[in-house]
């Protein structure tokens, strides 16, 4: 604790609650109640929890991407950089450059690899050749796809395989050098390799992206994560360091959870 | 491409570059510019909306008038149609419309409906991979040609093997009725394939044959589609112009057999628009307002089926 | 008592060239619920499915080896396979009721069979519903519209109707995993009640259901019939390591 | 008694099932029949000269030229009408409004102009433009009312291409930092472009067929146009005088022979081009 006190906060929930807008319908209770938690720079910070907990929700509201397809009335703040990111004058373009997403099926844009990956930058303002390859190089090196896909840039990107094509989200994410990055169950899908060769990716670029890691697999977490935190029916129930977290939980349904008595 | 000898990073390329020049930058200008768009789009929108009452309004404007100068009723059950005379009686119009439709869905009908049927549940994929563009292309010929080969093929085939002139109410039905199959064989294949295929394994499972199948289930389930298509063609049929003038005969009396002549609303309208003035003309518009009226309430029996499916 | 119901010898099934079961050997015998378990794409739900000859259904399939059903050859050119279907009834994964009344739903294998009798076919509904423990839940709702119902209830009402013309053997793929909890206990009791009149085979991803509710269980993987033996010995005491890792959860 | 049933079941299948397909393949058989009529009619005269001579002797002799050049035009311009008001329309439906009453006004109001007859566009056109605008006949009148005739056409197709985009896709890009707009111009739009080009084809066809609402509107002058506002005299239109008035039948054949073959190219070039087709 002493330790985290001394080390930057990059993202804080402060009292967060979350409902759907259901128009018609009688409210069935918030999909987020009262979350407060804290994440470092230049940390991995996992979330666990079975399916309906939350979480999803919670990693869509800090890139403000869940206005875009659902509508909802939040309260309490979430702050990116000290900055209340539901502030009515934040810009939310701005902000989803800067906090990356990566989504849980492998999505490519029906266009080629090249572009895929130039899309946000080119999107942001650049157009200099030059710098859009040294990007695509960059974040394909990142993301430990270069080395099968350098000699077809210019392929459609539908055309990879479903664990090329979660590489290639998460480089198209990071061309826009997002200062945190949001992943939502980014392994789901993808076999044990594709599944090594993103968390190598992970952690290889934690110093520089801080990541916040939605997951249902507890084993990712522990293996990745340095905090991480544990949701259940809306409500963050614990969190902690990784080891503390998995060694000695605190919390009874912690314990239950991840040692696979539900969920 | 090898980029080895020099690898900026990517940091500093964004951060070296601002924003596309001329591009707007704050979040409030681009939020105006996206609801500049919406507005925009929001327009364009209406503009089916905006078109149908263009419509109503010029054709009824310049028909209603002699409607209310003729009387409404004179106007739909008077059979002497002389319009430099001023005899506006368009019964025979209706009746001739009504018949040629009606002849048109007889024949049209059950044809499409059992090449609809054939094509989604029993057809092997390769028959169905010819024969789903084969019916498209047919909707892809326009109606005059249709029309032409009714003169050509038809009338003539009628006249020689059921006597009279071959014009006749039984060759438009006949044009019709093939002009239809398109529209009706589609609509209908699209909603018997929205069948679940869930309800197929049910109905063999119980030890159903294909054609109980077919006929106990996936006809029922696929019914409110049906209809609609059989709505649709009809409409289609109803509104037919060109094929329609070139096979009828156009006569203005009341058809008692299909061998006899016709006349149809909107070949009424098509024949004499071009020479016709004054209250003739109006009195075609207001033919066209009889016309859009019987299309209007069929197309809302359509889209009210359509609702319930 | 146990004479085989259903009989395979080196029967092999293919989905054009892929091969999806590879001689399967298997005698089920009357009046006993047998499971068969085995991970997704272990072929399971292709046995099944070929037992009343469902698998009909996907072009360009192909079977060798012999499969007996009820004693005869149901491969045998001249056999009549809607007759088959209704000796062999049928539950799916997900219910699948008719888009029609209950009521109507229940005596459909009655109308297709042509029995027009009012009194045969009343006395077919209240029986079947009762089979399965709806009567008094529907007996005054035979003419709403069975997709209205709950899902437990759609399920229980595509059992009666498989039973309502009383077949020998029902095949059940999956049946509760479209469930909640609640629903498949009732589903398993009724399961462990029909195993009195009938012979149920049983395909379920659900190790503790097949546990629970079979006295043979056959494990399945990449299309072969691994074990197949009473329930307890491949529980308790398999002879194959394959199928000891799948119930101890090392796979699948 | 049972097996007697049995035995009907058995037999009524059999009717039931070959009773479709003898129908399926009559069906075809009918489309086959005139495309070989009409293939064995009017191939004689069916030559490059046909499409770059003019027509002699009210179109007894020469050939079509001014007439396909009139046709062109009034297609192009009834497309740059009709598509960005189709696509925006069906843009708008599908991304910008939840299903409401407006949205129910707009898809009803399409719904009633896909089913309104070509002779009433034709009323409606020859009214308006021609006559209250002051436009005369001539091709931009001629265009405007196609415009409004193959609009709902195009706004079905469009939105059920957008439709078939997954919103996942679209979260990518606005994950991006992408605005809706650019969203829509960006992924949606391109990602759905066959499906969209598959309507302006299928409108297209219907555009170059049209005869009753192009007569109204456009007139039937055989001079090679030379502005917008020029009279001309449409494919359709042409084959329907030479057919009607009996002019010329050999003509006629050809002239058929050379507009089916027009539409059906177009509409075979999306198939092959798109592969998928959206009837109706």
């Amino acid at each position: 604790m002493t330790e985290a006190a001394m080390k930057e906060i990059i993202l804080k929930a402060e009292g967060l609650s979350y409902a759907y807008d259901r128009p018609g319908k009688v409210p069935n209770g918030p999909v987020l109640d009262n979350i407060n938690l804290d994440v470092e720079r230049g940390t991995i910070f996992a979330i666990i929890g079975p399916s309906q907990s939350g979480k999803s929700t919670f990693l869509r509201l800090i890139n403000r991407l869940q206005e875009v397809t659902a509508t909802g009335a939040l309260s309490g703040r979430i702050l990116f950089e000290g900055r209340d990111i539901y502030a009515s004058d934040y810009d939310p373009f701005r902000l989803r450059r800067e906090v990356g997403f990566c989504f849980d099926k492998p999505l490519a844009l029906d266009m080629s690899i090249a572009e895929n990956i130039t899309f946000g930058p080119r999107l942001a303002g650049i157009t200099s050749k030059d710098d859009l390859g040294a990007i695509i190089e960059e974040t394909l090196r990142a993301s430990n796809l270069w080395d099968e896909v350098k000699d077809r840039l210019s392929m459609n990107a539908n055309r990879l395989s479903g664990g090329q094509k979660q590489r290639l989200s998460l480089a198209r994410t990071l061309a826009l050098h997002p200062r945190l990055l949001l992943l939502d169950e980014p392994c789901s899908a993808l076999d044990p390799i594709s599944t090594a060769r993103i968390e190598e990716a992970l952690v290889s670029m934690k110093a520089r992206t801080t990541c916040v890691l939605v997951t249902n697999n507890t084993k990712q977490a522990s293996r990745l994560a340095d905090r991480t935190a544990f949701f259940l029916m809306s409500k963050l129930v614990e969190v902690g360091p990784t080891k503390e977290f998995f060694t000695s939980p605190r919390d009874k349904k912690t314990d239950d959870y991840i040692s696979g008595r539900f969920g | 491409m090898s980029r080895d000898d020099r690898k900026p990073d990517a940091a500093t390329v964004l951060e070296t570059h601002p924003p596309m020049p001329g591009a707007p930058a704050t979040a409030k200008d681009l939020s105006r510019r996206e609801k500049i768009i919406q507005q925009i789009l929001s327009l364009t929108a209406f503009s089916a909306v905006f078109i149908l009452g263009l419509i109503i309004i010029f054709v009824f404007k310049a028909g209603i008038p002699l409607i209310y100068k003729v009387g409404l009723r004179e106007f739909l059950i008077g059979t002497a149609w002389s319009p430099t005379q001023g005899e506006f009686g368009i019964l025979a119009m209706i009746v001739g419309t009504l018949e040629v439709t009606f002849g048109a869905l007889l024949i049209g009908v059950p044809l499409s409906l059992l090449t609809a049927i054939h094509l989604s549940e029993f057809a092997t994929q390769s028959t169905k991979s010819v024969m789903k563009p084969l019916i498209e292309l047919l909707a892809a010929i326009p109606s005059v040609v249709f029309g032409f080969l009714g003169v050509v093929i038809l009338v003539p085939f009628i006249r020689e093997t059921f006597g009279g002139t071959g014009f006749s109410v039984l060759s438009a039905a006949t044009v019709l009725g093939v002009m239809i199959l398109p529209t009706i064989i589609s609509i209908s294949f699209d909603s018997l394939q929205a069948v679940p295929q869930a309800y197929r394994e049910g109905a063999l499972a119980l030890g159903a044959t294909p054609w109980q199948m077919v006929v106990r289930v996936i006809v029922p389930a696929a019914r409110s589609g049906i209809i609609t298509a059989i709505v649709l063609g009809m409409g289609r049929a109803m509104g037919e112009t060109m094929a329609v003038i070139m096979v009828a005969g156009n006569a203005v009396v009341i058809p008692t057999s299909p061998l006899h002549p016709c006349r149809t609303l909107t070949s009424n309208i098509a024949l004499e628009m071009a020479y016709a003035s004054g209250d003739h003309q109006k009195a075609l518009f207001a033919t066209g307002v009889v016309l859009f009226v019987m299309i209007f309430l069929l197309n809302v029996l359509a889209t009210a089926l359509m609702k319930r499916k | 008592m146990n004479a085989g119901v259903v009989e395979a010898k080196s029967l092999n099934f293919y989905y054009g060239t892929f091969q999806a079961l590879k001689e399967i050997n298997l005698d089920i015998g009357a009046n006993r619920v047998t499971a068969l378990i085995g991970p997704s794409g272990c072929g399971k739900s292709t046995l099944l499915r070929v037992l009343n000859r469902m698998s009909d259904l996907v072009p360009e399939t192909r079977a060798t080896g012999l499969l007996k059903v009820l004693g005869r050859d149901i491969f045998d050119p001249g056999y009549d396979v809607n007759d088959l279907r209704r000796k062999v009834g049928m539950v799916f994964q997900h219910p699948n009721p008719f888009p029609d009344s209950v009521y109507e739903n229940l005596v459909f294998g009655f109308r297709i069979a042509g029995v027009r009798d009012r009194e045969v076919l009343w006395q077919a509904v209240e029986e079947s519903l009762r089979a399965v423990d709806l009567w008094k839940d529907l007996a005054d709702r035979l003419d709403e519209n069975a997709v209205g119902l709950s899902p437990d209830f759609q399920q229980r009402l595509c059992i009666a109707r498989a039973i309502a013309i009383k077949p020998k053997i029902i095949l059940m793929d999956e049946p509760c995993s479209s469930l909640d909890p609640i629903a498949t206990e009732k589903i398993e009791e009724l399961i462990f009640r029909l195993k009195e009149n009938y012979t149920i085979v049983i395909v379920t991803h659900s190790m503790h259901q097949a546990a629970r509710i079979s006295e043979m269980t056959g494990f399945m993987l990449l299309g072969e019939l691994i074990e197949f033996d009473s329930t307890k010995k491949i529980f308790r005491n398999p002879c194959e390591q394959r199928t000891e890792d799948y119930i101890t959860g090392k796979f699948g | 008694m049972e097996q007697e049933f049995q035995r009907s079941n058995t037999f009524w299948n059999r009717v039931g099932t070959r009773l479709c397909m003898t129908t399926t393949y009559s069906v075809a058989g009918i489309l086959a029949a005139i495309l070989f009529y009409l293939a064995w009619k009017g191939i004689g005269r069916l030559s490059i000269g046909f499409f770059l001579d003019s027509p002699i002797d009210l179109g007894r002799e020469g050939g079509v030229f001014p007439i396909l050049v009139s046709t062109l035009l009034l297609a192009a311009v009834a497309l740059a009408i009709a598509v960005p008001l189709g696509v925006g329309t069906a843009v708008y439906l599908t991304e910008y409004t939840k299903e409401s009453w407006v949205t129910m006004l707009i898809r009803f109001g399409a719904e009633c102009l896909a089913g309104i007859p070509s002779i009433i566009f034709g009323l409606f056109g020859f009214i308006l433009f021609v006559v209250t605008l002051g436009m005369g006949w001539s091709i931009l009148s001629g265009a405007l009312t196609l415009a409004c005739m193959v609009l709902p056409t195009i706004i079905r197709t469009s939105e059920e291409a957008i439709k078939a985009v997954p919103a996942s896709i679209r979260q990518v890009g606005f994950s991006l930092g992408a605005t809706k707009s650019q969203v829509i111009w960006h992924i949606v739009l391109p990602q759905s472009r066959s499906g969209i080009i598959t309507g302006i084809i299928l409108a297209l066809g219907r555009v170059m067929g049209e005869t009753a609402c192009v007569i109204f509107t456009t007139g039937i002058s055989m001079e090679m146009p030379s502005s917008l506002f020029d009279s001309a005299r449409s494919m359709a239109v042409h084959f329907y005088i030479l057919a009607r008035e009996g002019i010329s039948m050999d003509m006629a054949n050809t002239t058929a022979l050379a507009l089916v073959f027009m539409i059906l190219l177009v509409n075979l070039g999306a198939t092959i081009l798109f592969g998928r087709r959206y009837s109706r």
